[in-house]
């Protein structure tokens, strides 16, 4: 029997946030789980983004990891560096857009998801305003706000949004403060971009209804977490692994959504009226299948122009690079 | 019973014993949380203190000790003569984080042009930035009297802001598909602080850390400027007597210390972090105020508590990455190290005297 | 346009974990005591309070809970300045880092967890932020009303006056730093089990700070005190409500505000000291000085 | 036989780390006499009278109050039986009202409005009125000494300790102090009195004990003495006369035209038109209550406050700009009040000290770097020509008795040969022996052609020092008079005569 393949992890935040880290580590305990003493796997949590980051990649290259893992996108430039120095091992980097021989890059078709909880929110609010918690204007959380819209909009024509940014990933006081504003505002339905339960236990005080993030939440359910967006990195990890078991893995970028498994819709609970639950599941297998796609003209920017013609679908350059609401949404995005 | 009795001459063997004992202290204390958390003490004391040093990637780790103390030592000595004075600049973190973003700002404004200023001004720009970002304690300190710890605290946050604010908004890389971020400098020669002795980590950074020790050692101990910034700090009306200005004083001390936080972010955003992110600010400053306590005030003193600190980050690392050990554990690590250290001062100025009582 | 009955409870929430460790912080001070590590005791309190109401299922037995750990971690403090004669801004900065960490490295397993319901009291808010009105009522009472509280203050003006009268300087120091370790621990409490229900590591997030320019807001008193918590609790609830409302201001400069708006109020009132006879003494003569009677 | 006795003393002993504070003390105090304790500097007095109120406890021998065993573990303890005391060093709370302050002098303090009405009525009793309700910072120095003693007379005690108390009071303040104490002691209780001002101890005390080196080296009738054999059963030698001779009064070498200046804090007292010159050779004395302006005036000339142009002149040259530094250049020194944290940093050591003030003067530091060698070489200088007693110039500030640390103090400006010196209260607190070694070295200073300004509210030494007085009342400086033929109720009047005294008569 071989060496073991070590495998290594660098998390941005602890282990057990309950959120972003927490999912990659429930992807490394996949791997595990599925090759046994074939690999072994290691993780630093907690690691600054910056000059810290590149000393604990190198780490665990010195330590003889050949694969490493870097999930998070500001690991971006040391995951790079550290590539250019260990070219014999090889780097998969999370949510990026820098490349090189052995540097993979990954991500998830989160909007797929967005659109499946739009469909509910827009059929589930009865005030007609619905809410984001914002974590940072990037084009990830931004696509996350167009495509929940756009199908809250497809739903409930008289649909609002509102958007509250929180400046942080994971902040639970903030969180939970940003959810009251918003049902102040006479929001009823909360979707949330940033990975705490705070602004559920503000949901469930005020009897309103949100979503799960990240992970599913399910403490929280059947209500006011009514379904879930959850990261499901193990079918890309065990693919990753076993491609370099096989001798097979080369850099390529991948960027999986719902149909790979790799973005997961928690179970829809009985809060939600069967006919919109069966709605939402029917949008969920047309995306999955491929016969839609969530943004599809004709659409129009925020400011009026216009962006994708009728039967039209974004590309995945601008998708990755998004910067604009869509028509209907009067928030701003912070510049 | 034990009586403490204060001394009446400094004792210089007890400066040096204190932190020694106080390490130890720490490692045997530390030592006991491991083994309550189910860990093996030796190994993680040893993975902590020495496998960085002389373990299989030394080699590695050594030139990244450097790294890590550089700017903690270029930040705490600048503190350290404002505490000697009395001045609590407590938030060298926000005086770094702005120094970082006034050089990257010269840097990105003058890309991609390549000229032989451009570093220099930039490290002008950064020590710039974080003096300015230091006068604002002072200044309300000197015509408000408002208490400058707290002042100095709160700008953290709003420097924090102003950094969250340049990574996703004018300085954001407009090559980088609308993610936060600036441009990375490492990737501009005439803007990057590189390794300037291959295989050691010395960037300009740490020889700036080198020269600041040497500056403020000259500055406190020989000169009469240094003597009054003591003076202030034991006795505020003796040092004005022997002809300090309060406010002159306030806004040297504030005014140098965050010059030296401001050069220490422009050289971590030129060098080691490459580029202004959100979470520019890593906690620097506030280590540093531990760096200075730890290396007593002293600047050589400092020299070796930066180095120290930055052992038990790198060992910290390491017993992570072979022991598993949560990350948690260094920040406790850390604390208890400032305790013992607090607590072991104690002997550098009074006598401990046994005495059977009738 | 903001709705003030949906504001006001908002404001009272977030404005209850800072007024609960600013009145500690109060006490502490005017005992004459300094210390910075108030964050630190409140993050172990919020860890402390949130394992207890976990583990009793009672958020009341995490309260209690609460404040016992964050009087437990105060003490290494007042070991190292009352007996170890420390620098108190050095101690307390300790207390922060240390607080910090041990909580976090005892808070693994509590990750991920849900707390009980809270103890909603009258007008739907939680029992503890009318108790903080009681407490803002009664320290106020204690110091200005009792005796205990005069000899509190006594030691806090002039440590030297109060040995030689006899009062125990040191043992009412002790006291007065316990007591703020178990408010600001109830303060944390407050954050992990009636605001957000769940332990997560750093959570705090600088509210002990925030105490500490409040105790310097309110000009060393327990109704200055409240009114500080109130302003820094309507800046945040506001900034996130103006957002929330779609009104186009820059989310960063809103962001800032609280702090800004500590910075400003700070100002304002050491100006009024340094500049009126009449605002009174604000700080206690003693504060952040050691005492070391000789016997 | 133990009639009359209130408190006795038998064969106490009190040792500190490497002193005898206390040897083998035994004296007895009785009902309705005022009993002086007498002795130099560290001769310990301070240290028995804390013996008595429980704030230190003996090693050896036994107390006796009212023919009870007396051992008190604690000031409360001591209150309790029945002694009280006013402390060498205020001992008040600043931020606090008259009334909190005596409430927590005592043990069960009645209510607050009855505490108020009480304080209101025994002071007026005691002709010492107070307002209950003004906070200490308001009241002046003699108000504040008011605060203290009513605080133990609310108490009733059978046996009242006063360590130093008059240092701070006018003359007119000091009798109404002493017609008080009589009061007192026609009560029935008994008085003990540290003082080192021989003359006010000659003119109301009934007996002395005298303490050198911590034993009792005599007893006796102060009335029946001179201060001269007082002082010299305290040193247990004769005292030095001191000589005045072989001055002329030369040039004028400072001028003041027109000092005004703001309070820099809100307790402080502003500065009002004070003109006043000072001759080479010449002692000029300011007197006045502390708080009347001189901490100031002062600062005013020692240059850490700044002044309008052209009122301060040495020699010609305008100083009213210049910071400290530079009039030590011109050669304008000064020796303030305050010898720990404000002459000298308590911590540092004795030759870092001497770089405070000499460094330019002496040469000790070029260019702003330290030359330590020399600094520890005049360091040893001033120590060896004012008879400092101390180990060495290594040792820090804070451990020098105050009559040591005020002849190094003034030893460190003398030796720099200044033009003209300022000293504000040289002697407070200081032994005989070491009061008039610090005077000598003023009067020699002025022989050498120097110009001297003694600010002092010790009238004796005032009249004894200067050659010309002026008082300084409420900011403002009186015109200055010869010194020679002044009566002391003449100087008294002076003073402004009535300083907080209106109170006392209305
Ligand atoms: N706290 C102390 N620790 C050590 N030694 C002390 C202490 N206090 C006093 N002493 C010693 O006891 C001696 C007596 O001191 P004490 O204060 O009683 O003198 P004193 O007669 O009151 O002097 P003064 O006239 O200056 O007030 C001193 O000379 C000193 O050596
Ligand atoms: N903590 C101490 N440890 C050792 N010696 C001390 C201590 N405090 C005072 N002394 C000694 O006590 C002596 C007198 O000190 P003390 O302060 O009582 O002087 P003093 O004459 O009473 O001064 P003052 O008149 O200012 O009260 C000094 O010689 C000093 O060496
Ligand atoms: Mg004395
Ligand atoms: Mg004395």
């Amino acid at each position: 029997q071989d060496e073991p393949l070590k495998v290594g992890f660098i998390y941005v935040g602890p282990v057990g946030d309950g959120g972003w880290t927490y999912q990659h580590d429930l992807g490394r305990q996949a791997v595990e789980a599925e090759f046994g003493d074939r690999v072994e796997t290691t993780f630093i949590e907690s690691v600054p983004e910056g000059a810290d980051a590149e000393r604990a990649i190198t780490q665990l290259a010195l330590a003889g990891n050949t694969l490493i893992f870097t999930t998070s996108f500001g690991f971006m430039d040391a995951t790079i560096n550290v590539a250019q120095k260990f070219p014999d091992v090889k780097f998969e980097h999370a949510t990026g857009y820098k490349r090189a021989d052995n540097v993979a890059t990954y991500d998830a078709r989160f909007y797929e998801g967005r659109a499946v909880m739009g469909t509910i929110a827009g059929r589930m609010t009865e005030s007609n305003k619905i809410g984001y918690i914002g974590s940072f204007p990037i084009p990830e959380v931004i696509q996350g706000i167009n495509s929940s819209y756009i199908h809250a909009k497809k739903v409930n024509p008289d649909v609002e949004m509102r958007v509250v940014w929180a400046y942080s990933w994971f902040d639970p006081a903030k969180e939970a403060d940003a959810a009251a504003a918003l049902l102040a505002e006479g929001v009823d339905v909360i979707l949330q971009h940033t990975d705490s339960t705070a602004p559920m236990a503000k949901l469930q005080e005020a009897g309103a209804i949100g979503f799960g993030q990240a992970s599913d939440m399910a403490n929280f359910a059947p209500s006011p977490r009514v379904s879930s967006i959850i990261d499901n990195w193990a079918p890309y990890y065990i693919e990753r692994v076993g491609a370099v078991l096989d001798g097979t893995w080369e850099s390529k970028a991948t960027w999986a959504g719902i149909a790979e498994g790799e973005v997961e819709i928690g179970e829809i609970t009985e809060a939600v009226p069967a006919e919109v639950k069966e709605e939402a599941l029917a949008l969920k297998d047309a995306i999955a299948s491929g016969e839609y796609h969530p943004f599809t003209g004709p659409l129009n920017k925020a400011d009026g122009t216009a962006w994708l013609a009728e039967g039209e679908t974004a590309s995945d350059e601008d998708l990755s690079g998004m910067n604009f609401f869509v028509e209907g949404i009067t928030a701003q995005i912070p510049q | 019973m034990i009586r403490l009795v204060p001394r009446t001459e400094t004792a210089p063997v007890w400066q040096v014993a204190t932190p020694i004992l106080a390490v130890l202290a720490t490692m045997i204390a530390g030592g006991l949380l491991f083994a309550v958390m189910g860990y093996d003490p030796l190994a993680a004391i040893r993975t902590i203190f020495w496998d960085p040093l002389f373990g299989q990637a030394a080699a590695y780790s050594r030139p990244q000790l450097l790294v890590k103390a550089g700017p903690l030592i270029l930040i705490a000595s600048g503190l350290a003569v404002g505490f000697r004075a009395g001045i609590w600049n407590i938030g060298a973190e926000g005086q770094y984080i702005i120094g970082g973003l006034c050089g990257a700002g010269v840097a990105l404004a003058a890309y991609p042009g390549e000229h032989w200023w451009l570093f220099p001004a930039m490290i002008a720009a950064g020590a710039a930035g974080g003096w300015a970002w230091g006068m604002i304690p002072a200044l309300l300190r000197n015509s408000f009297g408002a208490s400058e710890i707290l002042v100095s605290l709160m700008l953290v946050y709003v420097a924090e802001r102003c950094a969250a604010w340049m990574a996703f908004g004018p300085m954001k890389n407009p090559e980088g598909f609308g993610f936060p971020g600036s441009r990375n400098l490492q990737q501009y020669p005439s803007a990057a602080n590189p390794e300037l002795i291959a295989g050691t980590g010395a960037h300009w950074g740490v020889f700036a850390a080198a020269l600041a020790v040497l500056a403020t050692w000259v500055l406190m101990s020989r000169h009469i400027r240094g003597l009054h910034i003591r003076a202030a700090g034991l006795a505020p009306r003796a040092a004005r007597f022997a002809g300090v200005r309060p406010e002159a004083l306030v806004a040297f001390c504030l005014g140098l210390s965050g010059a030296l936080a401001g050069m220490a972010g422009l050289f971590e955003v030129a060098g080691p972090a490459g580029q202004i992110t959100d979470s520019f600010g890593s906690g620097y400053g506030f280590t540093a105020i531990i760096v200075a306590f730890l290396g007593r005030l002293n600047p050589f003193g400092i020299l070796l508590a930066g180095l120290l600190l930055a052992l038990t980050y790198i060992g910290g690392e390491l017993a992570q990455l072979t022991m598993q050990l949560p990350a948690a554990t260094v920040q406790v690590f850390q604390g208890m190290l400032l305790f013992f250290l607090l607590g072991f001062d104690l002997l550098t100025r009074f006598r401990v005297e046994r005495r059977i009582t009738a | 346009m903001i709705d003030l009955t949906t504001l006001i409870p908002a404001l009272l929430i977030a404005a209850t974990p800072i007024l609960y460790a600013a009145l500690g912080e109060l006490v502490v001070e005017r005992a004459g005591v300094l210390n910075l590590g108030v964050e630190g005791m409140m993050i172990v309190g919020a860890l402390a309070g949130f394992a207890a109401a976990v583990a009793t299922g009672s958020p009341a037995m995490g309260f209690v809970a609460a404040a016992a750990a964050g009087a437990a971690v105060s003490m290494v403090f007042a070991l190292l300045t009352q007996f170890l004669l420390a620098n108190q801004v050095a101690s307390g900065l300790a207390l922060t880092l240390f607080g910090l960490g041990l909580a976090a490295l005892f808070g693994k397993s509590y990750e991920g967890v849900k707390a009980p319901a809270m103890m909603a009291g009258p007008m739907g808010l939680n029992w503890m932020v009318w108790i903080g009105f009681v407490a803002v009522a009664a320290i106020w009472f204690f110091l200005n009303r009792t005796r205990p509280g005069l000899i509190l203050r006594g030691v806090g003006e002039n440590h030297d006056a109060a040995h030689g009268l006899g009062h125990p300087v040191r043992r009412v120091r002790i006291a007065a730093i316990a007591f703020g370790g178990a408010m600001a621990g109830i303060g944390g409490a407050f954050i992990s089990i009636a605001i957000v229900l769940q332990w997560t590591e750093g959570m705090t997030a600088g509210a002990g700070w925030i105490a500490l320019a409040i105790v310097v807001f309110s000009n060393w008193t327990a109704p200055g005190v409240l009114a500080g918590a109130w302003l820094f609790g309507g800046v945040t609830a506001l900034q996130l409500r103006l957002q929330a409302a779609g009104v186009a201001v820059p989310v960063q400069l809103l962001s800032m505000a609280p702090y800004l708006a500590t910075i400003i109020v700070l100002t304002l009132i050491s100006a009024r000291q340094k500049f009126s006879r009449r605002a009174g003494l604000g700080a206690p003569g003693s504060l952040g000085q050691n005492f070391h009677a000789l016997r | 036989m133990n009639a009359g006795i209130v408190f006795r003393a038998e064969g106490i002993g009190k040792s500190y780390p490497g002193v005898r504070a206390n040897d083998d003390v035994s004296f007895d105090v009785r009902e309705g006499e005022i009993h002086a304790l007498l002795g130099e500097n560290g001769a310990g007095k301070s240290t028995l009278v804390k013996m008595i109120y429980g704030l230190v406890q003996p090693d050896d021998g036994r107390m006796e109050l009212m023919g009870q065993p007396h051992r008190p573990s604690d000031p409360r303890a001591a209150r309790a039986a029945g002694v009280a005391m006013v402390f060498q060093h205020f001992s008040l709370f600043d931020a606090l009202t008259v009334a909190e302050n005596i409430a927590l002098g005592m043990e069960n303090p009645p209510p607050r409005r009855d505490l108020a009405a009480r304080i209101t009525q025994v002071s007026t009793e005691f002709g010492l009125p107070l307002n209950p309700a003004r906070r200490i910072v308001t009241l002046s120095a003699g108000e504040r000494q008011r605060v203290e003693i009513i605080r133990c007379l609310l108490q009733n005690p059978k046996l009242l300790i006063m360590d130093e108390p008059t240092s701070v009071l006018t003359p007119q303040e000091t009798e109404l102090l002493f017609a008080t104490l009589r009061t007192l002691a026609g009560q029935g209780r008994a008085i003990l009195y540290i003082s080192h001002k021989l003359e006010e101890i000659r003119s109301h005390c009934d007996r002395a004990t005298i303490l050198r080196g911590g034993r009792v080296v005599d007893s006796c009738d102060p009335r029946a003495h001179s201060a001269r054999e007082l002082a010299a059963m305290m040193v247990g030698g004769q005292m030095r006369e001191i000589d005045r001779t072989g001055r002329s009064a030369g040039t004028v070498l400072l001028d003041l035209r027109g000092l005004t200046m703001a309070a820099s804090s809100a307790e402080g007292t502003s500065l009002k038109d004070v003109s006043l010159s000072v001759r080479a050779g010449e002692i000029l004395g300011i007197g006045g209550v502390a708080g009347n302006g001189q901490e100031e005036l002062l600062a005013a000339l020692s240059g850490e406050s700044l002044s309008a142009p052209g009122s301060v002149t040495l020699e010609g040259r305008d100083l009213s700009r210049a910071g400290p530094e530079a009039r030590r250049e011109a050669g304008l020194l000064a020796a303030p009040e305050d010898r720990l944290g404000h002459a000298a940093v308590p911590d540092f050591s004795l030759s870092e000290n001497t770089l405070l003030t000499a460094g330019g003067r002496k040469g000790l530091v070029r260019h702003g770097m330290i030359d330590r060698p020399a600094a520890r070489r005049y360091a040893e200088a001033v120590i060896a020509n004012f008879d400092v007693r101390t180990p060495g110039p290594g040792t820090a500030a804070r451990a020098l008795s105050g009559g040591n640390l005020q002849k190094f103090v003034i030893g460190r400006e003398v030796l720099q040969a200044p033009r003209v010196l300022v000293v504000n209260q040289p002697t407070w607190g200081v032994d005989a022996g070491a009061a008039a070694a610090v005077r000598q070295s003023l009067l020699d200073l002025a022989r050498a052609g120097a110009g001297v300004i003694v600010i002092s509210q010790d009238l004796d030494e005032l009249l004894e020092l200067s050659d010309r007085f002026c008082a300084l009342n409420e900011g403002r400086l009186s015109a200055p008079r010869p010194t020679e033929g002044l009566s002391l109720d003449e100087i008294g009047l002076m003073l402004g005569g009535a300083h907080g005294m209106e109170a006392a008569q209305a």
